[in-house]
């Protein structure tokens, strides 16, 4: 479904992404680990075309979406998730909805069924939520419009693991529904990750290291917590 | 103020005089020294055969605003002088030599545009400038240019009074009237006229303080039962009057008296008749209003208040009513397609009084010519003009008059009053 | 005390605030959503008015012309969208401010070019040329009507900007134009889009000036600096703030014009250079 | 090849041009050409100004839209001093080294706490209100008609002549100059340039990040205002134009043209900026047509500025010669 290839990617003159080399395959959900500064961020928004500059190819269900501007690549259907969650302050959570459902109109049940407590959300202005509230309606949002992929980046950092499971168990239901999925998270959600995701990468200074099944990792576990954290 | 005022006060009784006489008597009221030195000036030199001037051509530097908001009057600099320089070159020069002009934009840094057009492009004289600053600050530097300077819109008494007569800076002529047309004269017209509460409404620089000091004080002086009950300071380039103007019409004025010029001009008196203006003062008198950008602007929709819209410029083309003028007049519209605008019969005569000097010298040394043009008497379009030695100003009569319409695109002129140059300028020592 | 000549300076600032407003409310759009400061603002608001004077000249269609005179400024506004701005979107602040500046004085020369360099103007239409006086001061109707129209686009803004998705997306590229990007939101059709609106309703403004105040090449400019002096104090960014810091502009210029004609202009930067000073981000804006 | 790699490491580009071009204004005066000893003021002035300017801009990364009021401060109190209170050009213009000084750190304490944006918007503010209070304070600055007659002939130095006033300017010229270049070499000019690089590194090195924008304040007003004060002298008149805004853009657009990142950059941008109005202003009407356009180039296709083209173009020649240029 998505192929990354050769990537190099940079900011102004430092190279921040170096060959990264990686295939998606419909349905599956991934987690890309890694420590701080080792490129994970960069690698969603280099597969997105936001801020850097890079070389290589990226191409989504077989089209070349290399040179395509952030915004046609939405309209593929790769939803983005940015680590802020991407909620705009000053607007409500249902403008924030409707800025992602554009002209459609906002299936209320729908997002009932993925989160049950979404109206108490609804008129709250998005600045004015918690922490754990604004991942959700991030990723709520991507209900909205015909996602096949999405992208989320960190979304259970400074979460509490109460909502942490909660936040999975969401992206499991969407997964299952037959979104495919790749997030991204710092080392120490490793094992949250593992518990949920298929596929697991780990990025480090800027290289993918490591990409295998979940399997295998538990596998290689040591060889991972190696990578990440050192 | 010199002492022999009073004086002139008294010979002349009214002070006013009419259209047909205006410019006769003007000439008849000048002093003794004036006609004497007229002798010298019309005294031709037979026997010297072969004058001629060192140089083949004469190069004249024009300085003038030639971009943004005004360059209207650079343009009207450059009609003028070209006018006059076609002219002269037609009749094969002066004593042979030929007229050049090279024009330059005062608003790039005019002390540079000065120097360059001495020092490369090789100028004998330079003339023009229309902002007073910049006369001031060419003014300044001209010693050092070596070279005369004829100023011929530039209006700030400070020039003449301080550079010329004060600081001794010989150098520097001007062929416009002053500040004092604006001032003084004004306050000769609004003495006569039924109204005692004065409102003001001019410019916030120099040129616009001085325009209502003189006014309010020749007029208090005049008619000690005038009052001047408000008074308004718009800044240069002031786009919308509404405010200023509200705040006049507030006051219990009876007329008006305004020495906001060009473009503002335009504006405010259109303004002015929106808001009800035309209905409160019953005479308004517009210093600059005859400029003919201004008449052109406005046109059919010139508003004349109840006891007239009084105007006046450096020059009005329709007066004097002599052949001379009436010639000029009908030359500048074939060339140029319009009514000849005060700067452009200024700088015209400017011309003119250098190419008398220099035929009377034969020589480009400014020290002799200064000489020369110290009390020159020349015949011009707006009449005769004589400069004074002690501080170079072009003493000449340009009169009010009453904004009429009479049907032509431009508005004319009714009750033209002239008062003797030399009754309403300011005299040396300038105290 | 006789208090009608504050009311009658109330009102002129009223209508002067309104002006201001036209033209802060095209420079705040800008601002807030493409981020650049847009000295080409004189520009549009000229091009309006020099529009507006050509097509009543050949029409004598007073809102034919006014629509002409604002579509073909918007027009205008979307060229230098295109053919400038868009190079420098990812340069620094004062390339953007450069790059306007440049283009400003330009068009103030090429302005000439076609339309001389007399001023001009044309006549308040027939049936607005009246109006009420108070106190010797004529209120004059195509006045109030400018005040109307000032009081309309600030409704029709908000309401557009709260209640259409158009609005909602262009709220969104004002606040995170990155965010907008990734929820396929075309943040160079809404720049393009601003600027139409921006420099349409400069044009506007200054279509609607002829009949009031004489156009000539470079006399926007004060006004301009004064709608300037309206964004940086009502805060970079707030349709609110802007509108109620025009009219409070308008309102005390136009009273210091009555009590200390001295001084007016230095109170008005004291006062913009006291707020900022306390409040850099402006009086509405957000850090 | 170390000999001549060792003397490459000491003449540095930077010195050569310098003095090069020092000694250059230093002979204009023999040509007797009153109007080239002009323009070459002009740049002096104008180049001060601008280096000046480029302490802010190109070392700290700040941008300035009011230098008009330092350079208006020097100006007008060199014109004031030498009118009202003891008339020597010389005196009259060290007095605004003081002025200059004070001047700066007020406009420090109030804009230097706030963003680059708020910096750049506070200082055009400030400079506006300098420029209608010298408007408006007719009594003391003369209004808009400025003041007239600052004297050349003094106590302590004539300066009349004008060859005399040109080497009196190009004293001060070179002094300036030579400061700049010693703050450039110094730790403090690296310090500064390391500010501009990265602002939020430096606290971790122990210095404040707010004195040292203060540091660059100072030295870049003073050098403006001194500027300025010449500037009174050469002409022998001050209007308050020289400090309103846009007077204080013009060493921006040299410096671009120059090119903001290397140390003479301003200078060279005085010296095209300079001649190249004065060639331009011929065309009249179109001068200002013209400066908008080739602004506009100069944006839209030679950022790095002439030095930054010319860099480019040597290392794609493969010659490296303008690199020694930068700071």
């Amino acid at each position: 479904m998505l192929s990354v290839e050769n990537l190099n990617g940079y900011y102004g003159p430092f190279q921040v992404l170096f060959n990264v080399n990686f295939k998606v395959e419909r349905g599956d959900m991934i987690a890309i680990v890694g420590s701080n500064g080792a490129g994970k961020t960069s690698l969603l928004k280099s597969i997105m075309n936001i801020e850097l500059r890079k070389e290589g190819r990226i191409t989504f269900e077989g089209k070349d979406i290399t040179k395509l501007p952030t915004y046609k690549i939405a309209k593929l259907g790769i939803f983005y998730i940015p680590d802020t969650g991407g909620l705009y302050h000053g607007l409500t959570t249902l403008e924030n909805m409707q800025l992602a459902a554009g002209r459609r109109t906002i299936d209320i049940d729908r997002l009932k069924e993925i989160y049950p407590e979404i109206d108490a959300l609804l008129h709250r202005p998005a600045d004015k939520l918690s922490g754990g509230e604004r991942k959700i309606v991030s990723i709520l949002r991507s209900i909205l419009v015909e996602t096949k992929l999405l992208l989320l980046d960190e979304p259970t950092e400074g979460v509490s693991p109460i909502v942490t499971e909660e936040i999975y168990k969401m992206l499991k239901k969407l997964n299952d529904e037959g979104k495919t999925i790749i997030v991204v998270e710092a080392g120490s959600r490793l094992k949250a990750a593992l518990k949920y995701v298929g596929k697991i990468g780990v990025m480090r200074a800027g290289k993918l290291e490591y990409f295998d099944t979940t399997e295998k990792a538990l596998k290689d576990l040591e060889l991972l917590k190696k990578l990440i954290f050192i | 103020m010199s002492v022999d005022r009073r004086g002139f006060i008294k010979t002349l009784g009214a002070g006013v005089v009419g259209l047909a006489v205006g410019a006769v008597l003007g000439w008849a009221a000048k002093p003794l020294e004036v006609r004497e030195v007229t002798k010298t000036e019309t005294v031709t030199v037979p026997g010297v055969v072969e004058r001629k001037l060192p140089k083949a051509t004469v190069k004249i530097g024009v300085l003038g605003i030639r971009s943004g908001l005004w360059s209207t009057y650079g343009e009207f600099i450059e009609q003028g002088a070209r006018l006059a320089a076609e002219e002269i070159n037609a009749k094969g020069g002066i004593l042979g030599s030929r007229v050049e002009l090279v024009f330059r934009d005062e608003l790039a840094d005019v002390v540079k545009q000065a120097k360059e057009l001495v020092d490369v492009e090789g100028a004998d004289f330079i003339i023009g400038i229309d902002s007073s600053g910049n006369a001031m600050k060419v003014g300044g530097i001209v010693s050092e240019l070596g070279k005369i300077l004829v100023v011929t819109h530039a209006a700030t008494h400070r020039l003449t009074e301080e550079l010329v007569y004060k600081e001794g800076k010989k150098l520097i002529f001007r062929s416009s009237v002053p500040v004092y047309q604006d001032g003084t004269l004004a306050a000769y017209i609004a003495k006569d006229l039924p109204v005692r509460k004065w409102a003001g409404i001019n410019g916030d620089y120099e040129f616009g303080r001085v325009s209502w000091e003189l006014f309010t004080k020749t007029l208090k002086a005049l008619r000690p039962d005038v009052e001047f009950v408000v008074d308004q300071w718009p800044k240069f380039g002031t786009e919308d009057f509404t405010p200023f103007i509200s705040a006049l019409l507030a006051s219990d004025a009876e007329a008006l008296f305004t020495s906001i010029w060009a473009i503002e001009l335009v504006t405010l008196q259109r303004q002015l008749t929106i808001m009800g203006g035309y209905k409160k003062f019953r005479a308004v008198i517009s210093t600059l209003g005859y400029s003919m950008d201004v008449a052109y602007s406005l046109g059919t929709d010139y508003p004349t208040a109840e006891l007239g819209t009084w105007v006046s410029a450096r020059y009005m083309w329709p007066y004097p009513p002599t052949k001379a003028n009436k010639d000029f007049v009908d030359r500048f519209k074939a060339r140029w397609g319009r009514l000849p605008a005060y700067s452009a019969e200024t700088t015209y005569s400017a011309i003119y009084m250098l190419k008398a000097a220099l035929e009377n010298a034969a020589t480009l040394d400014p020290d002799i010519l200064i000489k020369t043009l110290e009390g020159l008497v020349i015949m011009t379009p707006a009449g005769v003009r004589w400069i004074r030695p002690e501080d170079h100003q072009a003493i000449y009569e340009v009169p009010y008059g009453r904004i009429v319409h009479k049907g032509a695109e431009v508005p004319l002129l009714e009750d033209l009053k002239a008062v003797p140059a030399m009754l309403y300028y300011r005299h040396p020592p300038f105290t | 005390m006789d208090l009608t000549p504050f009311l009658t300076q109330i009102f002129i600032g009223l209508y002067k605030g309104s002006l201001y407003w036209i033209l802060a409310l095209g420079l705040v759009l800008i601002f807030g959503v493409v981020r650049v400061i847009n000295f080409a603002h004189a520009t549009f608001y000229v091009t309006g008015s020099y529009m507006m004077y050509t097509f009543y000249m050949y029409t004598g269609n007073f809102i034919l012309s006014l629509t002409m005179a604002t579509l073909i400024a918007g027009a205008l506004g979307v060229a230098f969208e295109v053919a400038v701005i868009r190079r420098v979107y990812k340069l620094e602040t004062i390339y953007q401010l450069l790059a306007t500046f440049a283009i400003a004085l330009i068009f103030n020369e090429a302005q000439k070019l076609v339309w001389g360099k007399g001023v001009v103007y044309i006549p308040i239409p027939e049936a607005l040329r009246e109006g009420v006086s108070i106190g010797g001061v004529t209120l004059n109707y195509y006045m109030i009507l400018i005040m109307v129209i000032g009081l309309l686009l600030f409704i029709i803004v908000i309401l557009f900007m709260n209640n259409t998705i158009m609005g909602l997306r262009i709220r969104a590229v004002w606040r995170d134009p990155v965010m907008s990007e990734a929820l396929g939101v075309s943040t160079r059709l809404i720049y393009t889009l601003v600027f139409f609106v921006g420099a349409a309703l400069a044009g506007l403004g200054g279509a609607l000036t002829v009949p009031l105040i004489s156009v000539g090449p470079g006399l926007a400019d004060y006004l301009i600096v004064t709608a300037f002096i309206v964004v940086v104090i009502a805060g970079l960014g707030s349709i609110t703030g802007a509108y109620i810091i025009s009219v409070l502009v308008g309102v005390l210029s136009s009273i210091l014009v009555l009590i200390t004609p001295e001084l007016d202009i230095v109170i008005l930067y004291m006062i913009a250079a006291f707020i900022l000073l306390l409040r850099p981000q402006g009086l509405f804006g957000e850090r | 090849m170390s000999l001549s790699s060792r003397l490459k490491g000491l003449v540095n580009g930077n010195t050569v041009a310098l003095l090069l071009l020092i000694a250059f204004l230093a002979i204009i005066p023999l040509t007797g050409h009153r109007f080239y000893m002009y323009i070459a003021t002009l740049i002096m002035i104008m180049g001060m100004f601008a280096m000046g300017y480029n302490v802010l801009f190109g070392y700290v990364g700040l941008l300035s839209f009011g230098h008009g009021l330092f350079f208006g401060a020097g100006a007008y109190s060199t014109a004031l001093f030498t009118l009202k209170v003891y008339s020597d050009p010389l005196v009259g213009v060290l007095i605004t080294v003081p002025v200059a000084l004070l001047t700066s750190i007020i406009v420090g304490v109030l804009t230097l706490k706030h963003g680059k944006v708020y910096f750049a918007i506070l200082t055009l503010a400030l400079s506006m209100i300098f420029w209608s209070a010298l408007v408006k304070l007719r009594w003391l600055t003369g209004g808009t008609d400025g003041l007239v007659g600052i004297p050349k002939r003094g106590v302590f130095v004539d300066v009349s002549g004008p060859i005399v006033t040109y080497y009196f300017i190009l004293a001060f010229f070179a002094v300036i100059m030579l400061g700049l270049y010693i703050l450039n070499k110094s730790r403090y000019g690296l310090l500064l340039r390391a500010l501009g690089a990265n602002e939020d590194r430096l606290p971790f090195l122990g210095y404040s990040t707010f004195t040292l924008r203060m540091v660059a304040l100072t030295i870049s007003g003073t050098a403006s205002a001194l500027a300025g004060s010449l500037y009174a002298v050469f002409y022998s008149v001050v209007t308050p134009d020289v400090a309103y805004w846009t007077f204080g853009a013009e060493p921006l657009i040299m410096t671009l043209i120059g090119g903001p990142s290397y140390f003479l950059g301003p200078l060279i941008g005085a010296l095209i900026f300079v001649p190249l109005t004065t060639v331009v202003a011929r065309f009249a009407e179109y001068w200002m047509l013209l400066l908008g356009i080739a602004l506009l180039a100069v944006i839209l296709f030679f950022r790095g500025g002439l030095l930054g083209f010319l860099e480019s173009l040597s290392r794609e020649l493969k010659l490296g010669v303008y690199r020694r240029w930068r700071f």
